[in-house]
């Protein structure tokens, strides 16, 4: 039976739902030896800002039970020598490319999504915003219902391709955040951005992570990210795209069934490089194993 | 980008060669053949667990005849893991990965290695070998005591070696450090491999003594291939955007010793 | 060496800073064929309230990656039963009991209160702000700093032993909240409790809780129980007790260095319904191995 | 009380007996001892990872000379890491747990099980035996195919035995209610274990003809010994209390079938 794994993320169309999660996929380029890039959804790059970052000092990143701490400090070239350098390599890979952006002001998130607009080879625009706001003493973005439609209002203002918001899950409510950025107009939402933990080293006394607290992904997040992703599916009327610790077909379903139009991989590429291809391979066989023609069927069919 | 593999390698042997130190020779042939020395290789421990998550980082100790050998030491979950896996079954690699130590003609080529550190020095030893012939090499290894001498007659059937260990119980009683000024003079290029505070020490001499030194670096590691950004050490010198730091997985794991903050 | 491994949560001096946590160590009398109670820094018992209640339909528990999650509703006996007949039993165990309470209201709080500080053989009362507030919309008391040291402050009036009131997890800004029950003047702030967590069941496109969403507890959530710990340590001036996937001896060395005065073992149990004990005698071991005279030096050490 | 016991067995023998079948014999004296038909044990699987997490519950199979044998099947990860345990290697059991089968004196002792349901019965069928050696007794077995009437010949070795096939390979062709409707009349007291439909079949065909029916329930479980609460069944009737539910390891895993909702 012919299958229909395709979905669609506003006026996007993605081949399948399997995308890969920022900061995980490096620019696509080191997967190469495992992943047909131009077999996935889309891929999603590193987190670019205005200016380059040097990122945090080591060690940042650090094991835990099913799940790492990772403080990388949002190291990036920044979006001069991104556009120059990155995308010439990007726009030969063969993939849908989405741009993950992140800043510490408004003013940051208006020119980065303004410099993209004109570049070519990109699909949407993904808006990190679980970083600190400077001008609000540090809280991020993210955490602040007001705050977050703003940063969603400045980029979509800019851009002339979808907007993607990713939140944050250390708040309270995600739907409120949800909401107050749906209204903003964005065009999707990704969830889940890791859960802010920490280890300590015992035998130095010392935080594992230079940075003291880092973010936590993995499989030991997957039942948080997915009550927020059916949280926020529950309320929304745009495409929701799942995140954290999806590994195996199975969770990508689960993700699905709770709502989500879309998945990203995170963590999972680093354990298994070639994970994202195979996810793409075995959910074209689910579909046509388990009889449903549309992989559209799937979303949210908990909801229902 | 060079050739890397994700290669589902057969277990030849697992056995123990030391103090909690194991050897895993894995019939590998994709990533034997592509292997330099000084790559490593991430290895799968966990089997269908997520507990532990990720790959380990382990150098190529030998690659020869579609085997790949791994010397490690139990320090953990993984590497206990690793250890009670048995002849016969199947471990997922990834590699080979990163930047191993270059090759160039010298007067003498000396290899130092403190404890699991002679984990890639026997490759590169044999590799010396093999390609430079008539080139003078040395191997000096150091541990806490003779027991703490890894796989020693592996490398005294390469080259000379030289051993310090830390009780006198074998070779020179004190540093490997030691043993390098005393024995070695004369113009030299240095390759070593051990805890980070010997490698230190013989950095320090070797710019002192005005030697080209490689070192072979740790840190911790996420994805071992580039895409994570965790594994970085500082380079040497002052720079505030993102090439402040290298990352010890694709940059590395061998640098010059010069090129980074030790 | 003779070593104290004493620790004290107000006036309350325990032999040890290991506590079993509430819901996972039953009445204690279940425990009683694998570890000696008196042994024990304390027990804390199942969830008390004002009425019985029969708890959520099954299925009630679902494990996931390094963790599981609960709904069980808090099925308990009510508080008329709890101090008629399990106290009886209780006070024949020999251990050091913290009851802990619930409630729908503030009302029943205040009455849960005062009913137990008449009942002899309690050590200190554990006030769980993770429930529902029915008056508020179903808003959970813990989320909210006003209403969590409302009940904090009911609670403190009625009880003349300790007050630990016990955090959710599922806020923003733990902080806020710890610094508003400080306010209201309890003893002591244990956390955390579970992380909100869902599963799905791909083959029969249901969630796997009857309750659908449930608390993800075990060493998945370790990492964010360190950091909010960390968090509280280092902005309040009462103890903290550290709760959250800690299993091993040196989870426990971690909560302490992260500022927890003492810990409760929960999930932990369940694996090995031994482990608070050997924890017991692991802890003085590692005391005397690292050369310390006292369980306090240990506390906070990373704030430090 | 009852006494329970945290013990490390010796796993003697761990092999196929079936499609994804397995039996595994361990010595464990203190639980095999004190242990009744219809109790389970809880069985660590994951060794020092936190995945899997918790412990599995596992009907007692068989327990004689100090040796406990469990009969189970592999659904998922927990039961597949059981599967790769070897001979000699230790296994943590915390048992035995539960209340199990009553024994009365009664006419006739049916057990009836379907699939896995077997494996608490035949430690059942052994004790009848042994302790009320001249009532009668019969046990029926079915299952999807021949293949997946699980072993059979130690059923047979102890009473008369009668099965059911779904798809006719051995005995009747058809559910194994039709074959208890058929097969006994007059007073039984009947023992069943098995899919959760085939129970429901089995209990309402019991109370139609009136013989005393218990059975034995799976649940979800964390803790296996009353601490979690996690483990309910609603009990029959109707309660607003905290007794509107019972709980299958404390309570049971065995229940009189008009006790609960099946
Ligand atoms: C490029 C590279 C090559 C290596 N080659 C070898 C080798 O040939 N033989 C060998 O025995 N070891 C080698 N190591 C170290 C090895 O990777 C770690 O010992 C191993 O990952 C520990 O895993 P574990 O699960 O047993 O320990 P864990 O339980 O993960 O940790 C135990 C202790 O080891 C430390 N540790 C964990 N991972 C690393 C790491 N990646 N680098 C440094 N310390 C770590 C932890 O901080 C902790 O203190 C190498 C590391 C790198 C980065
Ligand atoms: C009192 C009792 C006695 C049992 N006796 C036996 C026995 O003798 N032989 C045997 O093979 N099995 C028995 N079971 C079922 C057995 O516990 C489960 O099959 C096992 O826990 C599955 O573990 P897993 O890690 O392989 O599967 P998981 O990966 O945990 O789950 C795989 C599938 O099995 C289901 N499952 C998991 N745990 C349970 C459970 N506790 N009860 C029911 N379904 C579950 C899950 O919902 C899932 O669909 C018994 C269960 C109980 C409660
Ligand atoms: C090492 C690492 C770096 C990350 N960098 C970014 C980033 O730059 N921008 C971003 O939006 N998310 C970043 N993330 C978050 C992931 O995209 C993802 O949201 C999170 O890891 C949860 O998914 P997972 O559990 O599948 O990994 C990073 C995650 C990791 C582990
Ligand atoms: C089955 C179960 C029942 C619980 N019941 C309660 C409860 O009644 N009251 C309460 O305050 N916390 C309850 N908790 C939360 C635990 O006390 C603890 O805060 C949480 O599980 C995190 O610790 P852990 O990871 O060590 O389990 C329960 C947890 C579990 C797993
Ligand atoms: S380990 Fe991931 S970039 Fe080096
Ligand atoms: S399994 Fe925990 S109470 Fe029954």
């Amino acid at each position: 039976m012919a299958v229909d794994t395709s979905v669609n993320i506003g006026d996007l169309n993605l081949a399948n739902p399997i995308m890969t999660a920022s900061g995980t996929f490096g620019y696509g380029e080191e997967f190469t030896p495992f992943v047909n890039l131009s077999s996935l959804g889309a891929i999603v790059v590193k987190g670019i800002s205005l200016n380059p970052r040097p990122g945090n000092p080591p060690p940042r990143v650090v094991e835990t039970a099913s799940g790492m701490l990772n403080a990388i400090g949002l190291q990036n070239v920044g979006v001069d020598r991104f556009i120059t350098e990155k995308m010439t390599m990007i726009r030969t890979l063969g993939a849908k490319v989405v741009v993950n952006i992140l800043g510490d002001s408004l003013d940051d998130y208006r020119e980065l999504a303004a410099r993209l607009d004109d570049v070519d080879g990109i699909a949407a625009i993904e808006v990190n915003i679980s970083c600190p706001n400077v001008k609000k003493g540090g809280v991020a973005f993210g955490t602040d219902p007001l705050m977050a439609a703003k940063v969603a209002d400045v980029v979509v203002r800019q851009s002339s391709r979808p907007v993607i918001i990713k939140l944050s899950p250390n708040v309270t409510d995600i739907t409120v955040i949800a909401r107050a950025v749906e209204e903003a107009g964005v065009t999707a939402i990704s969830l889940i951005n890791t859960l802010m933990g920490m280890a300590i080293d015992i035998r130095t006394a010392r935080p594992k992570l230079a940075n003291i607290i880092g973010g936590l992904s993995g499989p030991a997040i997957k039942p948080v990210a997915l009550r927020m992703v059916y949280q926020v599916a529950s309320v929304v009327k745009i495409p929701v795209i799942g995140i954290g610790g999806i590994t195996t077909l199975d969770d990508v379903i689960e993700f699905m069934m709770a709502g989500a139009t879309a998945v990203q991989i995170g963590t999972a590429n680093f354990v298994n490089p070639a994970v994202s291809g195979e996810l793409v391979v075995g959910f074209k066989k689910y579909l046509e194993d388990s009889g449903r023609s549309t992989a559209t069927e799937l979303i949210g069919c908990v909801l229902r | 980008m060079a050739l890397q593999y994700l290669e589902n390698g057969e277990i030849l042997e697992n056995e123990v060669v030391g103090p909690d130190t194991w050897r895993m020779a894995i019939r590998a042939p994709k990533i034997t053949d592509a292997a330099q020395p000084g790559q490593f290789v991430m290895v799968a421990v966990g089997h269908e667990s997520s507990d532990p998550l990720l790959r380990r980082p382990l150098s190529i100790h030998r690659a020869e005849n579609d085997v790949l050998t791994l010397l490690y030491r139990i320090v953990g979950k993984g590497t206990k893991l690793m250890s009670h896996m048995k002849r016969g079954e199947d471990i997922s690699l990834l590699g080979p990965l990163g930047k191993g130590f270059q090759l160039h003609a010298t007067e003498h080529h000396c290899l130092v290695g403190g404890g699991l550190g002679v984990a890639p020095l026997l490759f590169l030893a044999k590799e010396i070998k093999r390609r430079l012939p008539d080139e003078k090499m040395t191997i000096l290894l150091g541990g806490r005591n003779s027991k703490e001498l890894l796989v020693l007659a592996d490398f005294q059937h390469v080259a000379p070696v030289l051993v310090a260990t830390d009780d006198g119980s074998q070779g020179l009683h004190g540093l490997i450090t030691a043993l390098l000024d005393q024995e070695i003079s004369g113009p030299a290029t240095i390759y070593t491999c051990g805890p980070s505070p010997m490698m230190k020490g013989v950095a320090s001499l070797a710019r002192h003594r005005n030697w080209p030194c490689q070192v072979s670096l740790e840190t911790m590691m996420a994805c071992g291939m580039g895409a994570c950004l965790g594994c970085t050490v500082q380079r040497a010198g002052i720079d505030e955007t993102e090439k402040k730091y290298v990352h010890v997985c694709k940059d590395g794991p061998v640098f010059e010793a010069g090129e980074i903050w030790l």
